[in-house]
């Protein structure tokens, strides 16, 4: 598989650079509404993996990876992750064409009903109308449709503000990317396909490119420190000019590395057609992706607000919204130790599956 | 040897506890504040160890607030009574100890942290005094306290350890700003402390001008010893929140957890064992260097601690309580959101001198390995790149 | 509990020390009678915790962990673990005084004939004779005295060169504690008591001072590596100079300096009557010390090869045999993970153990 | 650009294979050697990435050993081509190539390891020839080594890093001394290298006197190209021996022992992803720094998972195979006991730079982090203390 970047993804990664340097947020910001319909309408990027025939760029989830790398990187509160990879993904898995036309226009922004980590609360179906809670759900509070996994099986398409619909702001501790917790009291809807390979296929797309956001985030750690060690002076030298700094920040880089080639397999694992995203290999390398990507974020985030010292423990410095969005990551979709357990199931590998040798 | 159990008994039957800070200042005036310190200056010149028997004699009468009185105790009141005049001494000692004046330290600078030799808030000649102008940061207690130990340079021209001089800081004079300095947590514990041309009277320089970097050890010193900190029972502090959660929420457990969950346990419980080895060596009169050891672990094993927490919670260590700005004097870590105690832990390999920092004392002072090359010590303060 | 050394403990360790600092070993010494006849002898060490009435010193563990420690210092080859501490706590707890007053006087070595790691493999016991294949055995190679918990569940006494014993040393890892395989086939013995008891208290006891030399061992290795940075010169400077050469110091003096205290911790809690040795504050002290301190050790010892650099790597250098020794014992009687699931369940943490909250 | 694939189905067609040294001889003669050399040297000038079809294309054809002629190839190649007269790379390269004189390396010295550029070893002029003397350790196949590349000091009075020359040893040479030096495993893989007034003629300098530093920064840059190593499948190496024994031995799986292995199991593929993405960075002609992270990372996962294997064994893991010395020449990390994996596994963060060396080297050069303050570089070698 190839683990570079091709020109195309390069000059994908100038444009946002340059659309993203040129904003700035506050650690209050959850959503910045013109750096969202910039991304649709200049760049195109919430409508890159969407066939062309429905208004999408027809990209795979390898550009969408880029994209997500670069949000990471400067961490912008937009809610790419949820609506233009895991809704669009269950969308594309369920044959709809509708929303994913009006997600690829502009028009639409989804976000699948369920839980950022954790497991799917039920929510019943009684006459064609939705009853349930779910809570702390990413990119809701901007959606204007959510996609409900419902108890009937069926993934229904609810207004979110639409009747019966009750959205509460969640005090995240990401504030860059806001949780909310959905409350359906008799919400009208739609069942527009099966739930559970669209909603498993968006998790394991999801995981696979969250690491690339995770390799994001980890790269403005490591950048934003190397900075600093190069232009904080004390005791008369550069603080980045003593060993164990060095040392220390060579082994962030290492990691960063690392991710760099696991993020790239995973995007690479999940590119090929829908019906394969629930297959052995995606879900391994998405599973291998969060089991080193996010451990490696948070380390890098530690490492940033550690050798900053005391600016970098201040509301002020940017390093603590890095350092809490490589946190909320890392349990996010499943925890490390959680993937772990999974890849070991994958592999035959699990002590409770494995039966006394032949 | 003064009779510590008789005098404190003594002091108990006879002394109205009515009114705290009366009662306070009295058992100061009976040498029953500090017995280790001198005679009229609330000790009897006994044994530290002797201190004991009179919390003990004394428990459940009036007492200070060791949190609110803490940075006076530990660094101030060990430094005024190395080096301070006698006027000095019995000018702070005595509210210091009753908590009727607090005290806060203006140290630390935004271009002087690890590095605290490096520092540029200047202070001038002027008459019987001196005008202090610069920038301290990191100051807790700062918008309570009514003194402040100071470091200031007074001689630029020289290296930069040997241009400073040491002082006590009026923060109620004119020219002292004092400015809440937010954390990640959202709150601010901490202050900015701005010092414009703020004149200070030549009774508030503490030792010798030009000699302030070796008063300022006897503070640093002290404050690495109290940073050791007291007893916590087996299994208590963050551990324990932890394997509350663990008891209570079976969602919570799995295997893999189980075995994290341990490896920190058994990390707590060696440090805890270790604090409690530094106490016992510091009551045989053998203080050893093993503080650091605990300081070191602390802030490493907060930090991983609080970590596992959230991780182990899943959903609900997505969700934080309270982003308000507030002031948070007083550090909680059990009694707020487990979001507040992971940011919080952040603060314990910064605070009280870097973790980086204590390695390189551990390294140089204690295992006795050579020094780095510096250069910035020798050359005049004036000269050196900043 | 008082965790410092005692003014006789600093004494016994002047004493042990200037024993052995007279001595070498080369990397292929497996035993030193010298060395052994003069700890008995000379200091009387090997009856340290033999009661006065037998011939003993009357001591208690914490004075035989002070031993433990500089023999692990030293990595001197002598039998002590396995004949003056577990064979002896055994012997204690049957109420023995014939062989205890052999140890005492250094006319008997006794070992324990149970394997150095893993679980106890059955011994049978037909017309009083012993038969059964025991693995790893430390410190029996030597000894004149086996004590063999068989099926009969008695502690049997057996003598170690008599009919139906073979011996066949192993090739250890380890070669200054080499451990032999033990087949007993027909092995006539002697039953002194009941065996379960004496071999718990004996690993309790084992496992606690077990603490005290991996102690020993890391104190070796940090002074070492500390003496190698401060006079190895390279880039003109002494490597110790380098910071981070000195953090990694620093970070094993703070594990070792945590190892004293738990070690010391452990030592105490099983210095009372033997009748506790089998107590939940033995056993948890017991495996809190291995939890800790092997893997101290280990970390002490992986230090001070690497920062040796190529001379740490050789035969030559002592390094290796400590690293040898290190690994070893955090296996030997429970490794680590075996050690903390002990302590989960003796803290009612394990998770297989705790029912739903009430 | 030549039809490398034409090429090399014409030379096996035409070649007969049946004396090997001969088969090799005319195929570097054939310029299907290393087809990136030069023409007349074994190569063609083609693109490295073109050798691969003269891999495929020769598959089952006799071949050198490539364990054995590593150095030679990794190291002294490279150099010689760089840095060699027309002389030099026509009588070393081709039977360095087909393995008909193997070479090894005397860079290290016994005071000189991390710091190479410190060595001791002299040469001083003879005639039309120069004398060597010195002793150089962690050689690898010095007595089985026709030749050697040899950095000697020809002045002492420059800095240290100006007065070397670069060389190449004669092994046969009357003074030179190979013994084998014992390692932690009992096997004595590498060699002390004795060098006693051994005459050098002048043509077997490599570069001119006092560039050997330059020299063999093409040496040392070939030598970590190499070590990212070639490509393993997932869960092979030393990762497959320890998920082999746990599948095959239920006495070894534990909850506990299981996230640990899956931690080192992700740990390793990502360190393999990382060497895959760097050979495609390779073919792809833009190399980078990552192979340095693929070694670090593979000395760190070699000794946490041969460690792993020796806790999950249990009283096996006590257990060594053989400590009678012997000259183990080729590394075999799998086929021997887990205990000499583990001990081998210790000196892959020493040997071909220490990890520590590593790590600055990548602060340095990759992150641009600034240098340490150093003296050692522009003092006369003479002077610098030893």
């Amino acid at each position: 598989m190839n683990l570079l970047y091709s020109a195309d993804e390069e000059s994908l990664r100038d444009s946002l650079r340059a659309l993203l340097r040129s904003r700035s947020w506050s650690p209050d910001d959850g959503f910045d509404p013109d750096v969202w319909r910039l991304l649709t309408a200049e760049l195109g990027v919430t409508g890159l993996i969407i066939p062309e025939k429905l208004g999408g760029a027809g990209a795979t989830l390898r550009e969408a990876a880029l994209v997500m790398e670069e949000l990471g990187r400067f961490l912008a509160p937009v809610p790419y992750l949820g609506c233009a990879v895991m809704a669009t993904v269950a969308l594309r898995v369920t044959g709809d064409t509708q929303i994913l036309t009006r997600i690829a226009d502009g028009s639409a922004c989804a976000a699948l009903a369920v839980p950022f980590a954790g497991p799917l609360p039920p929510v019943s179906v009684v006459d064609g109308a939705l009853t349930g809670r779910v809570q702390s759900v990413a990119d809701a509070m901007v959606a204007d449709t959510l996609l409900v996994p419902a108890s009937d099986g069926g993934l229904w398409e609810v207004a979110a503000d639409g009747p019966g619909v009750v959205r509460v702001p969640v005090v995240s501790l990401d504030v860059t990317r806001p949780l909310v917790d959905l409350t359906f009291d008799g919400a009208p809807g739609r069942p527009i396909g099966p739930a559970d390979r669209a909603v498993a296929a968006a998790f394991t797309a999801g995981s696979a490119l969250l690491a690339s956001e995770q390799l994001g985030v980890a790269e403005w750690c490591l950048d934003t420190t190397v900075d600093y060690a190069k232009t904080r002076l004390q005791f008369g030298r550069p603080i980045g000019s003593f060993q164990a700094v060095k040392h220390r920040l060579a082994d962030v880089w290492v990691s960063v590395t690392q991710s760099r080639a696991v993020a790239r397999y995973a995007a690479g694992a999940v590119s090929g057609p829908d019906d394969d995203l629930g297959g052995t290999e995606q879900r391994l390398a998405a599973a291998l992706a969060q089991s080193h990507c996010g451990p490696a974020a948070v380390r890098a985030a530690e490492e940033c607000v550690q050798l900053h010292g005391g600016i970098g423990f201040t509301w002020e410095h940017p390093a603590h919204l890095y350092l809490k969005r490589a946190k909320t990551t890392s349990i996010a979709l499943g925890t490390a130790p959680a993937h772990r357990h999974a890849l070991a199931t994958l592999l035959t590998l699990d002590a409770a599956a494995l039966t006394e040798p032949s | 040897m003064p009779d510590v159990r008789a005098l404190a008994r003594a002091f108990r039957e006879n002394t109205p506890a009515g009114d705290s800070a009366d009662f306070l200042r009295k058992r100061f005036d009976a040498g029953l504040a500090w017995v280790h310190y001198p005679e009229g200056l609330g000790g009897l010149g006994a044994a530290r160890s002797q201190q004991a028997i009179v919390e003990e004699e004394l428990a459940g009468t009036p007492s200070n607030d060791p949190r609110r009185i803490g940075i006076g105790l530990g660094m101030a009141a060990p430094t005024i009574l190395r080096h301070g005049t006698d006027a000095q001494k019995q000018r702070f000692l005595r509210p210091l100890w009753t908590g009727e004046e607090l005290w806060c330290q203006l140290f630390s600078e935004p271009g002087a942290g690890s590095d605290l030799a490096g520092l540029a808030t200047r202070a001038v000649r002027d008459g019987d005094g001196w005008r202090i102008t610069g920038q301290k940061v990191w100051t807790s207690m700062a918008h309570h306290a009514r003194w402040a130990i100071l470091l200031a340079r007074t001689d630029p021209e020289l290296p930069k350890h040997r241009g400073l001089t040491y002082f006590v800081c009026d923060m109620t004079a004119p020219g002292v700003d004092v400015r809440p300095l937010r954390q990640l947590t959202g709150e601010a514990e901490f202050n900015e402390v701005f010092l414009t041309d703020v004149f200070l009277p030549d009774d508030l320089r503490l030792g010798a001008v030009g000699e302030g970097w070796a008063v300022a050890r006897t503070t640093l010193m002290n404050e690495r010893v109290s940073i050791g900190g007291g007893a916590t029972p087996r299994g208590g502090g963050l551990i324990g929140v932890l394997t509350d959660l663990w008891k209570t929420d079976p969602g919570v457990r799995s295997a893999a957890a189980q075995d994290e969950m341990m490896r920190l346990w058994v990390a707590a419980e060696a440090a805890r064992l270790t604090g409690e080895r530094v106490r016992q060596q510091l009551a045989a009169g053998e203080p050893g260097p093993e503080g650091s050891a605990v300081k070191l672990a602390f802030a490493e094993l907060a930090q991983k601690i609080t970590g596992l927490e959230l991780e182990l919670r899943g959903a609900d260590g997505l969700r934080h309580d309270d982003w308000t700005m507030r002031r948070g004097e007083l550090v909680d870590f059990e009694g707020r959101s487990p979001t507040y105690r992971w940011l919080r832990a952040k603060g314990t390999s910064i605070e009280g001198g870097t973790s980086e920092i204590l390695r390189n004392i551990i390294a140089e002072r204690v295992l006795g390995l050579p020094a780095e090359p510096r250069t910035d010590t020798t050359v005049p303060w004036r000269e050196l790149p900043r």
